[in-house]
This record gives structure tokens, C-alpha cells and sequence, in this order.
């Protein structure tokens, strides 16, 4: 299926936002895609957001759904 | 996530001084209040490695944050009887010198109105999704991180 | 006593949201500063026993409080690494509504701005000898006591 | 000896600013003196100063001393 990224902070210096396909049913094995495709993922700190909402525990992936790939925070 | 209208956080460029004197002079009627409590986050012009920052750009995740922002709102006014809360935080290019971060809190007693705003940041610097780019004056840039 | 310039903190009146503004911009070239604490007293408009304040009229021993003043000062700048610390307080009628004290500090990471700010308004309070006469609309008054 | 009353907040609607004539030679004794001249003064909560340094433990006067008479603050 098809999902969407979009990335933020250092992680969207490497990632640019872009639609992919994925073979991946929930996000625990998006993230495991993820690494694979963008092997430099791998030994970041990063959260991932499925439709605005933090991935605390792993999500069902629906198509066209949004991921955020999201480096740790540093505002104020 | 809740009913209430969300409330947007975020301006572009610094925040003024002249904007944060409004503010203060908005609650002149509000006469329950008797205690204010301010915070403001400054750019640093840091030097590291022997390269001076100059100015941060920030980025945010505007959706999520703001969501998170009103999750923090919501606790906050559980956990603390304040009259009033404000929070403002810039996006785009700060430089150093000027104020990127503004909360104001007020409350009856002076008590909640600084705790709730010392928690207010707190929770800011660690819950927010924004992202500082730290600009160096030789133009290279380093990705800022919260402690 | 120190040899040190002992500095006013005394304000005629109220204390301006635009002197507020100008006491903030006056630290954009302090580019060393990560966060300001600011701290505000507000009168308040209190009912008691059915009458409204309308006002509190202060006066002080000012030159003991002055000398007490320093000494807060020394004594929070021998504990917490701050830039600046600034402090005001008003004299005379201040109306419902309006400023009577302003505490300022500012430091390269937030929380040395915070805990000094917190720790001068308690100072303030217990060791300064200011005394606030609350007003009534109807022109009787009544001694303020802090808790 | 002489020595000069100054007095703050509700006490100064008591007690006007004035010299006055004593027999003390210390703020202990003093202080016996004033709750006699003033026995208002005996049932309030009021802290010394002398000569603008609040009198902590009993101090020695002298002729001309400033003696405040200071109520519990309340600024701020």
C-alpha cells in the first residue's frame, strides 16, 4: 500500500517528503522498512506520528495514511 | 481530543516586547488577578567549535503541536487555579538576541501563577514538536537539541 | 555593609507595561541570555466584609529598605548564575488593576532565571519594610498583612 | 536622652513621629518605656529598628538614636 512521509528537523536533510510503497501492516514494521530503505534512519533517535498522533505502541497502517518521521524536539 | 477550539501558538519572527507590553496591559482588567508570571526564551549567540550562532530557524510540526499544546493547556488548568495562559512561539529565522519563547500565567495568588508557568515550559521543551537549526554566521548550520 | 552603589528600586505610581517592554528590549544586545523570568504584582480588586478595594496606597522605609534590598541582591547573585537581576517596586496609590512590583532576572539556561525570580518575590515579601494600605471604594482602608 | 520616634504603616496612625525624653540605655528597655507611653503598642506585632538596622537582640542607645517602629510588611 501507499503512505505518505513526511519528515521534519535533521531527518528531513536525508528523507525528503515523499509518497512510497510500503509491504507493512502495522508500524512496527513500517519502522523496520523504514531502516531498510534509509539505512542512515537506523542510528537516529527519531519518533514517528501516524495521522498527527505519536506512535506509542504500534499502529495498524491503513492506505494513504500519513507518517511523520520526527527527530527529538528542541523548541523553546 | 477535546471540543474547545484550539488555540494557535505559533507567529512568524521574533515576539516583540512592544507585543508582550499588550499583553501584560490586556489583564489591567481582569482585577482578580494578583500575580503574573512571565517566561521568555532568548536566542543565544553560543559559539561552538569556534563558530558563532547568529540566528535559529524554527520548524514545527504545527497539527501535532498544536494538539499537544492544548493537551498541556487542558492539564495545566486542571492542576493549577490560574485566570490566565498565554504561550506564543516563533517559527522562522530568530537571531540571537531576540525572544522566540513567551508564556504568561496568571493566577489570585502569586504560587500557581509560577509554578504553572516553570511546568509550562518544561513541558514545552520536551512534549512540542519544533525543531531549532542553529545558523552560524559562516552560514553552515548545526540541528539544535534540548537537554 | 557592602561599598557597593546601592540601586532604587522605588517607582512613584504604577509600574507602565511599556516600562516592562523597554526593561526587555534593553537585554537584546545581552546575546550571552537563554531565558528571562519575569515576575508581576498585580492589586487586586479583593471584597472584604462587603467593601471593594479600589486601591492600595504603599509606603516603605525606603532606606532600609534599600540596604535589605542589597543585600537580597548579593546573596542571589552569590547562589544562581544570572546576567541581571532587576527589581521594582511602587510607592503610593496604585489602583485595581495596575503593577506594583516587577522582579526581572535573566540567565544562560532557564531554570537559574526561574528559581532566582521565585526566590526574590518571597524575599521581597517577608524582609522588605513596605506596607500596603488597601483602600475602599468608600474611602475607609484597611492594613494589608502577607500571609 | 533623646531619641526620635519614627513609626510606619498602622502603627503611624497610633503613634506620630515625635522625639521623646527616655530612660533606657539599651532597645530592650526601651522598648518596656514605649509600650508604657503607648499601651496600644503592647498588643501588636511590631519589629525595632535602630538608627535604620533592625534591632535583632537588645542594642545600646545613645543620645539622638532614630528608633522605627515597623508593623509586619506587606509589600509586594
Amino acid at each position: 500500500m501507499e503512505i505518505e512521509l513526511v519528515t521534519f528537523g535533521k531527518i528531513s536533510e536525508l528523507i525528503p517528503n515523499q509518497k512510497i510503497e510500503v509491504e507493512a501492516s502495522n508500524t512496527d514494521e513500517l519502522q523496520t522498512n523504514l531502516e531498510q530503505l534509509f539505512p542512515n534512519l537506523a542510528s537516529m533517535k527519531y519518533k514517528l506520528a501516524l495521522n498527527k498522533d505519536i506512535v506509542q505502541s504500534t499502529q495498524e497502517l491503513r492506505n494513504n495514511d500519513i507518517i511523520a518521521i520526527m527527530p527529538p524536539f528542541s523548541g523553546g | 481530543m477535546s471540543d474547545k477550539k484550539i488555540k494557535n501558538i505559533f507567529v512568524n519572527g521574533p515576539i516583540a516586547p512592544e507585543f508582550i507590553a499588550k499583553s501584560i496591559s490586556n489583564h489591567s482588567s481582569k482585577t482578580g488577578i494578583g500575580g503574573h508570571s512571565i517566561f521568555m526564551g532568548q536566542v543565544r549567540k553560543d559559539e561552538i567549535d569556534g563558530k558563532t550562532v547568529s540566528a535559529i530557524d524554527y520548524t514545527a510540526f504545527e497539527e501535532l503541536a498544536l494538539d499537544k499544546m492544548q493537551d498541556i493547556r487542558e492539564a495545566i488548568f486542571n492542576k493549577y487555579p490560574l485566570s490566565c495562559m498565554h504561550v506564543h512561539h516563533s517559527l522562522g529565522t530568530i537571531y540571537a538576541g531576540e525572544i522566540c519563547l513567551f508564556v504568561f500565567t496568571s493566577s489570585k495568588h502569586r504560587k500557581p501563577a509560577i509554578d504553572a508557568c516553570d511546568e509550562i515550559v518544561e513541558r514545552i521543551k520536551s512534549a512540542l514538536p519544533i525543531w531549532g537549526k542553529e545558523i552560524f554566521a559562516d552560514d553552515t548550520h548545526r540541528w539544535k537539541e534540548n537537554q
